[in-house]
């Protein structure tokens, strides 16, 4: 019985040291429990160790810029929900936002408030089921997954009442918004703002400092802060590793230097600080929501002037950008005076942030790359478009 | 044939199949397995004498039988330490392949 | 310590198994087809056709077949054909309407701007979910006679957006029959009267019901 | 928020695929003991349905939320969602099925052990949906699986997905052991696996399996 | 046997009822009856405790993740019947004996037929020596805890035959998990239980539970567990068994987010659920077992308490830890394999060891009495927990929760 | 001759012989295993119980799994290519060695009058018994054998530890 | 931020060979950018990423663009590739002729290091059939990896020095490159219930002559 130290531990190691001879290459994906979708990774593996991984897209590659240049500018709105599906709002607000900079139109200030207030709601959505979804390649039987879209159920009903549908709120409009939300709406709203540090305290409970959490998060999948800047790594996945480069103060979009709030940065840029990075994030974006829910003008919420069907504005291009749950997500725009854009092009940040997944994920196991992924944070629609 | 003889039988045929495994293959694992076969084979004969034998009472078979496992274990850890050892300087299982003490 | 991390986590757990069955901020499970969905008056699924009276839907269709939300709808899910002659519509105005008008709901997305750009408020946006059918030709694509429905409808789901609707359709009516009524005196001598309208927009409760309503549908109690 | 207390007024779907009592009680006079095992046959297989953990695209995120809390699969015995398709029950294909996935998709349902069910979820499942205009987009799945529920909407509500999975539940239960409404996988000359299209130069090889794909004629003028 | 104070009626219970069947036969056959009824009793109750606990792990991660779980299933015949869902695991097992079953072309046939069958009969052998009750002890060995350990190593082994028969890659990889982890947590499950064969002097899990009989004051039971070096034990004890039967957060082999089903992945319907089945054994017998060594077998907790039924004590305490391990399941994350090595070779094996000497003290000092009796409690906590510390800190160094900086 | 006897030799020498003449060295350690088992239940057989579990533990439970890792470790079994054939010349000389051997071995049982009691005692040798002697007349060689195993633990670690010098053997 | 002027000039003044000219967005948007020639693009950009003023350190969009040949009128302005002269001149001649078609790469480049932004980059084919070759910016701005490959996959454009030039989004058998204007999506419209414009026209293909006397659109099968 004693005999098994004897064995076990140098061979157990060599299963990770020592295989050297022939590799195991294992196609993971595109249905693969935890590649978020149909995204496929073609991994090599010694032992358990990576040694290559290739991803390969297009696995939901649905021809959104292809459709959107020949259609109506209008009619591309709703096509944006598509895009970043657990994201709707913000990808609306980018599409309107690179419209109105082509058109040059004018946003009125309530429109520009609840604008945030639906950025900021759906960053809470969007950073709560990626949580649960990192939790859930870290092995959990889905519960933190549960607690998460507990809380996005919640916050769906409130785009729901509002917009009309749960997750493909269409909401956003150039010029402005579509429904103006009624005060118990608002009312609402702001109470589930209120509570949600509640939530956020008990997940971080539940969590945070959980050991194993901490073992297996904690140095796995570094990125370096002149690497991810290379590679145009935007969003929290930035953030982490340290870098400075927040839309919403650079760019200082929409109304957002009206508001108070910070930018947490990372500094080792492993997948621990990408989860820190998220609920961090909320905190802040729980005390803008508490801002504008006090500071909300009232008037309307459409530019007067805007035109919505037959919209054709004036031959140029325009790239507008937002700072997306998931990193700066850009529009370009090229009109040549026609109703249908002549160029439609989305600047997706999943695909941009997966640049460097293979660099993060080399010398680490299988189990790894999944979390690493995972805290990457990518939506397949965005980033097959 | 009595019980003794049969378990003798028993034995000494399974000795047989691991000398004739250990020989006639050429893959280490192979021979390192016969011989483990070949031990194992020993140790049918300490039962059976034991159970069969002229004093049962004494559990001297029994132990010692014990103390072969034990044995046997250790040299089936360290041959097969070696075989992977082998294997990392070789990249070869075979016998014939590991006749130099260099590595 | 080596572990009060994971006996803070199990605390949590516990919490939130012991909540379940005391706490109903805890235990959100709603057992749908038990209960109905709750779903809020903006929640919009797929459009129906909004008609004044219940008695003849087809009659009655607000849409004249402008055909603005074809061009518009985004997947292009709409297919309307122009009626060759013209009914009266509620102003008595004779009006062309849809021979034709079949909505793909396999391909609609429920975007709501076929709504949005309608000049008539004749095309609304239905609460209905529970459509799921066996058969993708024949059970989802849906006809003229399929997609409409009574204005009463319309109130049921949506009222205060029926309401704001009916408003407006009245105040336009009113001052199109003072209008008409207007140049009527004017020309002083017309001998035909003009149509009254008034009731045409009732929500009332008096309004005749269909004769078997559905009762699985809809998503509410039986 | 709605309270709509009454049933709505008029069907607003044409019933599909749903079984009436009375069929249910014609079925169930063939035979008591040979009925009695079918029920329990169709009760089993209609209480246990895995269904494979598998999204596409955002009806996939949908589909995740009818697993969650507030509408719980699980009651309905369907929240073991397995990774494998070799011990799924029902392949819920959810979201757009590119060009590109759609090798992938037959390939997983060939995979699947019979008994098998397939859900086309949302719009982009049944017919392309939104993007069937797209060069990479499938115009439907059931070119190339057998489809037994349609739920329409883009995406869904969890509770229509949950209506759908009744609506198997109660296709599953309908089924026979033998004679013409057997189910699909004892029928003798049923197909289990579909040819894996290819991909080619310009689009999938070939672009549907005749086989199972017949577009109706739909008379419109030309 | 010790004198029994509480011989009641149902304590014998089922020995009666297997007597009067047993009686029914002839002579010669009787002792055939009398094993086939034994098989066939743990055979049928822990059947339906494993069907059951499917239905509880369900429902009761589902409360942990506050849903209501599986409520639905009912009656064939009669639909309205609810039943709470708790027909669920029949409906599972008819949908699982009716569905196809597929063979992968390239799989090792052989080996992959024979891995189900293999891992359910050897998962089935631990029950053999579990004493269930007073009386109810299946099989009464000499060397019980030997052959219960014995019996469980083959189902690694299966798991082994399994992955590598599948011929899948996800698999293969599964396999190579199972060994390891088998090789690194069958040496810290056996040397948790050595501490009470010290102490006891026995390897028969009957006179261990017996042993554990007697209460101080009739409310304190002398259950190992509330001795120091008994509740290292058990913890040693649990994990080991958490990662011995596959369980989270030690579910490698069949790591769902990582290789899709491990093993199982090309498994399909009654050969799963006999997978399924015996990890379910398993961890009913282990469960059993450390009923049977930590938590004092059948032993009513309190004197007065006594008057219940030993077997529905064990039966009691068995779907306690059951609940246990759900609530684990329910909460904690997943190892890295790496991980789970170091977890059992630098942390588990050594304190282990240490715990074994701290048994070794207890057992030598059990003469000391009043103050010494303190002492004696107060050395061995301090001979676990010291080194739990030291150990706990090496493991988890250069691990801890950050603060953060925030952007100008 | 008792037929569980016969069974058991059966199954036992099956096994074996397959496992030695097996192409698919994976295979050969699972009927390698089988035999070891087969080994198990003769010694349960003839009532040495401790003895029987010892061997499952230890030949079923750890040497199994030692050399399974070794196949794989040596990519001898995750392809499952076939082992070549030996050559025929070996193959031969072996079978004429085991069956020399063999015979002598038979004709030395055979030929030798054995000291056998007339009725088989009932072999009662107690767990406790055992450790008594363990730890009574064979303490010396009890601690031989832990000195034993010690060393080739280390040995074994020595052996297959990986050459790399910042990842020290655990 | 220097203006795109100024970095012009210092462009011209730091690489005499190069081509640089600035194209005029007529938009309200107002984002002008610089047109290189696609010899000196790989050092420029280097030195543009580089260069401690501007530090452009951080390229977020990458994309194709399709021109096809097509005759100017005067609405099309921006699309003059005279790289010297202002654009307005060309429009108010209202001459009309055949500009030849070309596929461009546009690059947007921001810094993350001075927080500021954005510089347009493009770069022009010689046409859309055979002189499609760019050079590669991935060496330059590791983002442009995926963006290059979908250009690439999409538009044909073959980017040199690129280090893994792959279809991104179709599969490797796929021939065509879908982006393109003047691509014709494969013809799978046996079932349009609801068709409009050309999608009609083409769906009419798949049907036979309709049944007489149809008023209703249901569906009947097909035999």
């Amino acid at each position: 019985m004693s005999l098994f130290p004897a064995n076990s531990g140098p061979t157990v190691r060599a299963v990770h040291d020592e295989f050297h001879g022939d590799l195991l290459e294992v196609s993971m994906g595109p249905q693969h429990p935890s590649t978020h979708g149909v995204f496929r990774m073609v991994v090599t593996l010694d032992g358990e160790q990576i040694v290559k991984l290739k991803p390969v897209f297009g696995y939901l590659h649905r021809n959104h810029e292809k459709i959107a240049e020949n259609t109506s500018y209008l009619s591309s709105m709703p096509y944006t929900d598509r895009l970043d599906y657990l994201c709707s709002m913000t990808t609306n607000w980018a599409y309107a936002l690179a419209v109105e900079k082509l058109s040059g139109q004018a946003v009125p200030d309530r429109a520009q408030y609840l604008r945030i207030i639906m950025a900021e709601l759906t960053r809470l959505v969007n950073h709560s089921c990626l949580v649960g979804f990192l939790f859930n390649d870290l092995g959990t039987s889905f519960t933190p997954l549960l607690y998460a879209f507990r809380e996005r159920e919640k916050i769906l009903d409130l785009f729901e009442s509002l917009s009309g549908s749960r997750m493909m709120c269409n909401y956003q409009r150039f010029g402005g918004c579509r429904v103006d939300p009624s005060p118990e709406w608002l009312a609402a709203a702001s109470a589930l703002v209120d509570n949600f540090p509640r939530f956020l305290d008990e997940y971080e409970t539940m969590l945070t400092g959980n050991e194993i959490l901490l073992a297996r998060t904690q140095g796995v999948g570094r990125l370096a802060a002149a690497h991810a800047i290379n590679a145009g790594i935007t969003g929290p996945v930035l953030r982490a590793s340290g870098v400075d480069y927040d839309l919403r103060k650079v760019d200082g979009t929409g109304f957002y230097p009206r508001f108070e709030f910070r930018v947490p940065l990372g500094a080792h840029g492993d997948t621990y600080d990408r989860y820190m990075m998220r609920i961090l994030e909320m905190r802040e974006s729980v005390k803008i929501l508490q801002q504008a829910f006090k500071t909300l003008p009232a008037g309307p919420i459409m530019d007067p002037k805007a035109k919505l069907r037959g919209f054709r504005p004036k031959a140029g291009e325009a790239y507008g950008r937002l700072e997306s749950p998931k990193g700066e997500l850009g529009f370009y725009l090229i009109s040549d005076g026609s109703p249908n854009p002549w160029r439609y092009r989305v600047r997706p940040p999943s695909l941009i942030n997966l640049t460097l997944l293979e660099e993060m994920c080399l010398g680490h196991t299988i189990a790894d790359a999944v979390v690493i992924l995972g805290s990457i944070d990518i939506v397949l629609g965005e980033v097959d478009r | 044939m009595s019980m003794l003889q049969a378990c003798l039988v028993l034995s000494s045929l399974l000795f047989c199949v691991g000398l004739a495994g250990a020989l006639a293959r050429s893959n280490t694992i192979l021979v390192l397995l016969g011989i483990e076969l070949m031990l194992n084979a020993a140790n049918l004969n300490f039962i059976a004498f034991w159970r069969y034998g002229p004093h049962p009472g004494a559990g001297t078979g029994v132990i010692f039988v014990l103390f072969a496992i034990a044995v046997a274990a250790a040299e089936a850890a360290v041959g097969l330490a070696l075989v992977i050892a082998v294997h990392r300087h070789r990249k070869s299982v075979r016998l014939q392949d590991a006749n130099s003490l260099k590595g | 310590m080596l572990g009060s991390g994971i006996l803070k986590g199990l605390g949590v757990t516990a919490k939130n198994f012991v909540g379940s069955y005391h706490d109903p901020a805890r235990m959100v499970t709603q057992e749908y087809p038990d209960t109905p969905a709750k779903l809020p008056e903006a929640y919009r699924n797929f459009p129906f056709l909004v008609t004044e009276n219940a008695t003849d839907p087809m009659g009655t269709l607000r849409c004249v077949a402008c055909q603005i939300c074809e061009k518009e709808c985004p997947p292009q899910c709409i297919y309307i054909e122009k009626s060759k002659d013209k009914k009266p519509d509620a102003t008595g105005k004779p009006q062309l309407y849809p021979a034709v008008f079949a909505i793909d709901t396999a391909v609609c997305m429920s975007c709501q701007l076929c709504v949005e750009v309608c000049p008539f408020d004749a095309i609304k946006m239905d609460h209905v979910f529970e459509v799921a059918a066996t058969n993708r030709f024949e059970g989802l694509l849906l006809n003229r006679e399929q997609l409409a429905k009574p204005n009463e409808y319309f109130h049921q789901i949506r009222p205060t957006e029926a309401a704001e609707v009916d408003g407006r359709l009245t105040a336009e009516r009113q001052a199109a029959a003072e209008k008409a009524k207007a140049a009527a005196a004017a020309k002083a001598a017309a001998p035909k009267p003009t149509t009254p309208v008034a009731g045409v927009a009732d929500p009332g409760p008096a309004s005749p019901r269909p004769a078997t309503p559905k009762p699985a549908e809809g998503g509410t109690a039986p | 928020m709605s309270d709509t207390p009454a049933p709505p007024p008029f069907t607003p779907f044409p019933a599909a695929g749903n079984i009436s009592d009375a069929e249910r009680e014609d079925l169930r006079r063939h035979g008591i003991l040979l009925t009695s095992l079918e029920e329990l046959y169709g009760w089993g297989r209609s209480n246990s349905i895995w269904p494979l953990q598998f999204g596409l695209a955002c009806c996939a995120i949908e589909m995740i939320a009818a697993a969650t809390a507030r509408f719980d699969i699980a009651r309905f015995g369907a929240e073991i969602f397995r990774p494998s398709p070799r011990q799924a029950d029902l392949m819920i294909v959810s979201g757009t099925v590119t060009k590109k996935m759609a090798p992938q998709v037959v390939r997983l349902w060939n995979q699947m052990p019979e008994p098998k069910y397939c859900i086309a979820m949302g719009a982009c499942a049944i017919s392309g949906g939104p993007f069937k205009q797209g060069y990479n987009v499938l115009k439907g799945i059931d070119r190339f699986i057998p489809v037994d529920i349609y739920i329409p909407g883009c995406p869904p509500r969890p509770e229509a997905l949950l209506h759908g999975l009744t609506q198997l539940q109660e296709k599953i239960r309908a089924e026979r052991v033998s004679g013409p409404q057997a189910a699909r996988h004892l029928q003798p000359d049923a197909a289990s696996e579909f040819p894996v299209p290819d991909y080619g130069a310009h689009d999938l090889q070939p672009p549907s399996n005749p086989a199972l794909f017949t577009a109706p004629v739909l008379p419109r003028k030309a | 046997m010790s004198v029994v104070a509480t011989d009641s009626f149902l304590e014998r219970a089922p020995l009666l009822f297997r007597d009067w069947i047993v009686g029914h036969f002839p002579v010669a056959l009787q002792w055939l009856v009398h094993h086939l009824l034994t098989i066939t009793a743990i055979l049928t109750v822990f059947g339906l405790f494993f069907a059951f606990t499917t239905i509880a792990e369900r429902k009761l991660l589902a409360r942990l993740q506050n849903r209501l779980g599986p409520n639905r299933s009912g009656l064939p015949w009669f639909r309205t019947l609810k039943l709470w869902g708790l027909t669920q695991p029949f409906a599972d097992a008819i949908k699982a004996i009716t569905k196809e079953d597929i063979v992968p072309a390239v799989a090792d046939q052989v080996l992959h037929f024979l891995a189900p069958v293999v891992i359910v009969a050897f998962s089935l052998l631990g029950f053999a020596v579990l004493p269930f009750g007073r009386y109810l002890i299946p099989v009464e060995l000499d060397a019980a805890i030997l052959y219960f350990f014995a019996a469980g190593t083959a189902t690694e082994l299966a798991i082994f035959m399994a992955g590598w028969g599948s011929r899948n890659k996800y698999s293969l990889l599964a396999a190579m998990r199972a060994l390891a982890q088998l090789i690194s947590y069958e040496l810290p499950l056996i040397l948790s239980v050595v501490p009470v064969v010290l102490v006891t002097g026995t390897l028969s899990t009957r006179d261990i539970a017996l042993a554990q009989g007697g209460w101080t004051w009739g409310v304190l039971p002398h259950w190992h567990v509330f001795t120091p070096w008994g509740f290292a034990g058990f913890l040693i004890f649990l994990v080991a068994a958490l990662a011995e039967s596959n369980r989270s957060p030690f579910d490698l082999p069949e790591a769902e987010s990582e290789l899709i089903a491990g093993h199982l992945t090309e498994y399909s319907g009654f050969k799963y659920a006999l997978f399924f089945m015996a990890e379910y054994f398993g961890l009913t017998a282990l469960s059993g077992l450390g009923i049977t060594v930590f938590l004092g077998g059948w032993q009513a907790p309190c004197a007065f308490l006594e008057f219940i039924p030993s077997w529905l004590w064990f039966m009691g305490k068995l779907a306690g830890m059951i609940v246990f391990f759900i609530w684990i399941r329910g909460t904690l994350l997943r190892l890295r394999i790496d991980q789970l090595t170091r977890l059992a070779w630098q942390f588990l094996v050594p304190l282990a060891l240490l715990n074994l000497g701290n048994a070794a003290f207890w057992a030598l000092t059990s003469g000391w009495t009043g103050p010494l009796a303190l002492a004696r409690w107060a050395i061995s906590a301090a001979i676990v927990i010291v080194p739990f510390f030291l150990l706990g800190r090496r493991l988890t160094a250069g691990y801890a929760p950050r603060t953060y900086r925030y952007a100008a | 001759m008792s037929f569980a006897l016969l069974l058991i030799a059966l199954v036992l020498l099956g096994s074996a012989a397959a496992a030695m003449l097996s192409r698919n060295l994976i295979h050969s350690a699972l009927l390698l295993t089988g035999a070891w088992a087969g080994i198990a239940a003769f010694y349960l057989w003839a009532g040495a119980e401790f003895v029987a579990f010892a061997q499952v533990l230890v030949y079923v439970g750890a040497v199994s799994m030692v050399v399974l890792f070794a196949v794989l470790l040596t990519r001898q079994g995750a392809t499952a290519a076939p082992v070549e054939f030996d050559s025929y010349k070996r193959v031969v000389g072996s079978i004429i060695t085991a069956g020399g051997v063999g015979g002598v071995l038979l004709g030395a049982i055979f030929g030798t009058p054995l000291d056998v009691p007339a009725a088989p005692s009932p072999a009662a040798l107690t767990v406790r018994q055992l450790g008594l002697q363990l730890m009574g007349p064979y303490a010396a060689a009890l601690l031989i054998v832990g000195v034993i195993l010690t060393v080739a633990l280390l040995g074994a670690i020595v052996i297959a530890a990986v050459d790399k010098p910042e990842d020290p053997a655990p | 931020m220097e203006n795109l002027e100024q970095i012009r000039d210092r462009l011209l003044a730091r690489f005499p060979a190069a081509q640089v000219a600035i194209v005029v967005n007529p938009g309200s948007a107002a984002e002008h950018s610089l047109l290189l020639d696609p010899a000196s693009a790989p050092e420029i950009a280097r030195f543009l990423r580089d260069d401690p003023m501007l530090q452009l350190d951080y390229c977020s969009n990458v994309t194709g663009v399709d021109w096809p040949e097509k005759e100017i009128t005067d609405i099309v302005k921006k699309s003059v590739p005279d790289p010297a002269g202002g654009p307005d001149k060309v429009v108010e001649e209202k001459t009309k002729r055949l500009q030849p078609g070309y596929l461009e790469a546009v690059y947007h480049l921001y810094s993350m290091a001075r927080k500021h932004g954005s510089v347009i980059l493009r770069l022009r084919t010689g046409n859309r059939s055979d002189l499609v070759t760019l050079p590669s910016l991935t060496p330059v701005w590791r983002s442009a990896d995926f963006q290059e490959r979908e250009i690439f996959d999409l538009y044909g454009i073959v980017f040199a020095g690129h280090p893994d030039l792959r279809r991104l989004l179709m599969w490797d058998e796929f021939k065509d490159h879908p982006m393109r204007k003047d691509y014709v999506a494969p013809d799978d419209f046996e079932w349009e219930p609801t068709p409009h414009g050309d999608v009609h026209e083409r769906a009419k293909a798949h049907y036979p002559a309709p049944p007489p006397a149809a008023s209703t659109p249901t569906p009947e099968a097909k035999p």
